[in-house]
């Protein structure tokens, strides 16, 4: 073998099928039903105006630190969608609307924000893990649950998100890795919306576009325009398809942004330009598809109205639910809780003396 | 009753446990064809073939991260990190995820998996390969510190770890495995985590041990009671975390005397809890200050110093002695 | 003189340091243009350039290992880990190698690097932003582990940390970071590692703290001096590890009675090996066993109860009235 | 932008100069110096001799654990071979050979394969990191190397060695990363010699090579025959050349094998076939090379003889030496030592405690 060119079999693609101008590239037009367009539709709206009730509601001290979602609305949803409700999810911490889309309550959501554990239980019915903070730290919990269900020989599929900065984490690489070696049935939604804080993606990695990470462990990429909720659902579509086959993980990079601050506690002016935010408003991903869906009579003005109006409904009363909720909520002794399945004696005894205290704390509080 | 080692006893909780329940899975690096660098896991992949056990690539990150996964779909994964002194690499697997789960969901998911991994010095091994840091795992809330002492009960703790709900750290005295047999049913056998065990009665003064640290300390205390006629109570912890203190407080209550030993370095380790705990439990019977016998504040030497870092029964009995002599 | 937050006197030092010394370098994640989120490190991407002052991939361990690397040049790294609750992507890079560079090579390599970190809770924070695991460290040979409690101590502590030839674990309480304001002199000041201070003198009780329990330990002496006229002398640690047990020993020796203080989990805490110092060397001077006022043995929960989980001066108080009444 | 593939600009190529019959691709041949050739084969000989006896040795149980690099000696003097004293070396555990042409003393290796520390000192002159246990973990150092390198502006570079087992470490993952981003003058040299312990290297990754893993960090990459020391030189030039040039990193594996046991604790017949050892056996790298330098009247079979005798004396010299030397080492209150540059005082209490231990125990040993 004298000097040659490797030749890498695996195909990295990128897609985009609706153009930042609500333009649509009728060839690759998916075959969507009606219903479905308006639930994608639901599922994104739902989560721009949460997002800025929960970024009112954090600016008026209501709840803590919050990471909003605005600009990732396609990506999250053209994802999600695909999955069944066996299938399981598995977020980071950006990922709002796609737990929403899975079944979160907006209550929990609040209630977590409140720092309420309360708000990370799940429901036994769904299959959804909770919020991971440790950056890529989870894209591993994904492998092994897809192990799993091989193991187990259903036709289950795991979904895992994360962004452009995970990609730089030791588990990023791991996790890829052994996802190629076990073909597990797991789909790799990676957020790439421009900034991992304040560092920027071409500062994150040198190589031109996340997908192409791909080819380090033999898996099939696809690059989208993540403010394209079409492209992210046909790319979506093939990666749960073919997962669901037995035919192995696939990366997805949806190409995004972060339209607001990283969290609430985050100056986003301190290290990007109006001009960038600006081009990228332009690029809106919910304005694209409504546009897309107006001019093919999916939806009217008016029936856009209606839909506003009523999630800004259930956004209140979720408000308004986990408000009260949360008066009778964060009994301090609850913290014992749930170490262990049987809590040990030590720490009985720990919850003991913590009890006698508060009792006499009260006391004294009542005596003075 | 078969004669068993270390190594054999626990490859019989692993075969049993499988042959039990076939959500439990092993994995790792070289823990299928090869059975293990010290081949605890030998046989098992002809048994229960590459299905269930899963030669890993070499990531410890990744074993940790993905058996986390299994377990929160039901499996009972029981990986094996080749040595202790690689855990480090998925320290934060644990830290951060393994041990949080079920708080962190309110019990809705839980993570029942065990990490496997030879510890401890004495077997002339080169560096990383020697190491004893049980205390950072017991300072972790959600997770379970087993260290057994031979064959017997390493193998039932080992079937009581897997069976466990919580997640748990296995530590596998190396210098153990093979140094001697012992009877160990065919028969299913389990012993309580966070229970300690009197293994040795006395009533002069208390010893306090665990893994491979168990032998220097019986000798030690035969030594006591033939040169000296001293009765030593011995304890056997165990399972470091969470830690009972039952016994060795209502030892300490009797004897009023007691030596702590472990081969990790003094300072912060897991003898500073014991001692604390006789501090809040027995102060008002101790009759001299409590000794701790341990491995230096250094990292523990490449093997030609290694005898002389770790506690021997002659460093245990002058403790002892001294203890005594208060 | 100026008044300066806990940040401020942080930023100061590594300005000075940078200044003084070109072999100072500030790396991780968001310490640029973003200052730190919690803007330790603003202004000096200004006067230092990207050369000096390093926005890295989000990567702890790489952060570390290149911190090591730097080190073994003659560079003197002083990298930012976002919060504590994500060192243990890079624990391994600590245990396995800066610990233990100056070691394996007899002197010949060394890792004069510093690794800061936020650490502790009371700041109303997500998961893992919270956590106080000082003791993984100290438990680690060839690792410094220090924990200013003010400005002004900050300020010399980092200077010093990053003047030391050994690798420095720096934690920093961002409940402090913004709690009060100190003079902190304009002027180079230096405060020596592995020494504790004597920070209120007193004859009937010791208590011993570090880090952002020196608040609530301080209000609970003049609470104790205000109503029951218990004169309590207090000890800033400010090194966890190596652990200077001369003043508070010596203070134990006088006052007979002591509370050890930490925000971290209870068990294999810090605390136990203070408690252990104290056994081992003012036994036959203790009037009262040693109590530990902790965390408790589980995660620290999210916000709306962590205040109930952070010791604070009611509970020190009674404390040390039990110790007093003993 | 429609679906198409993405064009990766990074090359991966593939290079192989001396095939396995020692037959020379002429237009590929490069032009080393005659003497420079003879002290590629001396450095590659000694490996294989030293190797050789230090089995035996350790079979004689005079020397503990030790990493066998028989076969793999082209992949590692190949490419340090370029290095000049002033760059630095970052070795895993089994690149004696490649240590060794570096200055490190064979007195040394013996000494440490004893389990003395003072066979990992490194004499001042030497710009060679000791050898690294935690696979993968090295890499890092070698970036951080190279960005204090490029930070004072020297033009030295370095080079970092590494198994195909460490490419699955996250660590080898974030350390091409970072080297991408800085540029750091680093060559990464991946020894794949088929085996991780037992795992084979196509269960330790799906990627059909580890070379292409470069395209991850945006980084050229390039495959040689790692058993051909003219290839691996060339690749190693080209590389370094580049490093030195403000041209930043390259990964370069070298296809190569370990002919032997991963360590003399291994029983490699459990794991793999006696046929794949032979099929490799015939590639050896040292036969290969001799076969070219004997064809090109480089070398003589007496030359060659006369060679390997100065080389089986050296060894023999260096452990009478070494072992002369350890008698007098081994002091064990040294272990106190280079903990910190000044011993804390609890660590000194320890030391004083240890001494009149030891003293006492002397003393009872005279007595007893
Ligand atoms: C291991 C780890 N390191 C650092 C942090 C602090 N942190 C939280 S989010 C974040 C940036 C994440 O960027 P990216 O992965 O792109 O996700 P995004 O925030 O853009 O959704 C950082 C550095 C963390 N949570 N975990
Ligand atoms: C982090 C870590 N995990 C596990 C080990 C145990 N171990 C030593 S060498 C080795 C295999 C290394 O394979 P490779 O990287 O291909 O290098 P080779 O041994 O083939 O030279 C393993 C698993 C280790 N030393 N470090
Ligand atoms: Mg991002
Ligand atoms: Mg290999």
């Amino acid at each position: 073998m004298p000097r040659k060119n490797i030749n890498i079999s695996d195909k990295i693609e990128t897609l985009s099928i609706l153009d930042e101008h609500g333009k649509l590239d009728e060839d690759l037009e998916p075959d969507i039903p009606e219903d479905e367009l308006i639930k994608l539709l639901r599922g994104m709206l739902l989560g721009r105006k949460f997002d800025e009730r929960m970024l009112n509601l954090q600016r008026q001290g209501r709840i803590g630190t919050f990471a909003p979602i605005s600009g990732q609305e396609a990506a999250q949803i053209g994802a999600i969608a695909l999955l069944r409700s066996s299938d399981w999810m598995v977020p980071a911490f950006r990922e709002t609307a796609a737990e929403i889309w899975r079944g979160r309550s907006l209550e929990s959501v609040i209630i977590y924000n409140s720092g309420y554990c309360e708000g990370a239980q799940i429901p036994e019915n769904l299959n959804n893990l909770p919020i991971s903070v440790p950056v890529g730290s989870q894209i591993l919990h994904a492998v092994g649950l897809g192990w799993a269900m091989k193991y187990r020989k259903v036709d289950d599929v795991v979904m895992t998100i994360f962004g452009d900065g995970a990609t730089s984490e030791g588990d990023f690489h791991e996790a890829l890795n052994f996802a190629g070696v076990f073909q597990t049935p797991v789909i790799f939604v990676c957020q790439n919306n421009q900034w991992a804080i304040s560092i920027p993606v071409h500062k994150q990695t040198r190589s031109k576009t996340l997908v192409q990470k791909a080819l380090a462990y033999g898996l099939p990429g696809i690059q989208v325009d993540g403010n394209d909720v079409l492209a992210v659902y046909v790319a979506a579509q093939e990666a749960v398809a073919r997962a669901r086959a037995g035919g192995g993980p696939t990366l997805i990079e949806c190409v995004t942004y972060r339209m607001t601050m990283h969290t609430t506690a985050d100056d986003p002016t301190r290290y990007r330009s109006d001009e960038e935010v600006e081009m990228w408003r332009k690029r809106d991903p919910i304005e694209r598809f409504q546009k897309y869906l107006l001019s093919r009579g999916t939806l009217s003005r008016d029936k856009l109205e209606g839909l506003e109006a009523e999630i800004l409904t259930q956004i209140q009363t979720a408000i308004d639910q986990a408000e009260a909720e949360m008066t009778s909520l964060g009994d301090p002794v609850d913290m014992f809780d749930h170490s262990y399945e049987q809590m040990p004696a030590y720490l009985m005894e720990q919850k003991k003396a913590f009890l006698a205290e508060l009792d006499e704390s009260r006391e004294e509080a009542d005596n003075g | 009753m078969a004669k068993l080692t270390m190594v054999q006893a626990l490859n019989l909780a692993l075969q049993q446990e499988m042959r039990n329940d076939d959500n439990v899975i092993v994995l790792g690096e070289d823990v299928g064809l090869d059975g293990g660098v010290f081949r605890v896991t030998e046989g098992l992949i002809q048994e229960f073939g590459e299905e269930r056990v899963v030669d890993t690539p070499l990531a410890e990150s990744g074993i940790v991260g993905m058996s986390i996964g299994m377990s929160l779909y039901g499996l009972k994964p029981v990986c094996e990190i080749q040595f202790s002194g690689f855990t480090y690499q998925n320290f934060h697997q644990i830290e951060n995820h393994a041990a949080r789960f079920r708080w962190r969901t309110q019990g809705r998911y839980t993570v029942p998996m065990v990490l496997r991994s030879p510890y401890g010095g004495g077997v002339r091994a080169l560096e990383h390969h020697s190491e004893s840091r049980e205390a950072y795992w017991a300072h972790m809330p959600g997770i379970k510190m087993v260290i057994p002492s031979g064959p017997r009960n390493a193998r039932a703790l080992l079937v009581s770890a897997i069976r466990d709900p919580d997640p748990v750290i296995f530590f596998e005295s190396k210098a153990l495995y093979r140094a001697f047999r012992e009877e160990v049913p065919e028969k299913e056998e389990t012993l309580p985590l966070g229970k300690s065990q009197v293994v040795r009665e006395g009533k002069d003064l208390t010893l306090i041990a665990y893994g491979a640290m168990m032998r220097p300390t019986l000798e030690a205390a035969t030594e006591l009671q033939e040169k000296l006629g001293v009765e030593a109570e011995v304890i056997d912890l165990l399972t470091v975390s969470p830690l009972d203190d039952t016994l060795f407080v209502k030892s300490v209550l009797k004897t009023g005397r007691a030596v702590v030993i472990h081969e990790a370095p003094r300072s912060f380790g897991a003898g500073a809890e014991i001692v604390s705990r006789l501090m809040e439990k027995s102060f008002y019977y101790l009759e001299a200050p409590i000794e701790r016998v341990t491995g230096y504040d250094v990292v523990i030497p490449l093997y030609s110093r290694e005898k002389e870092y770790l506690p021997n029964a002659h460093r245990i009995t002058r403790a002892a002695k001294k203890v005594l002599a208060a």
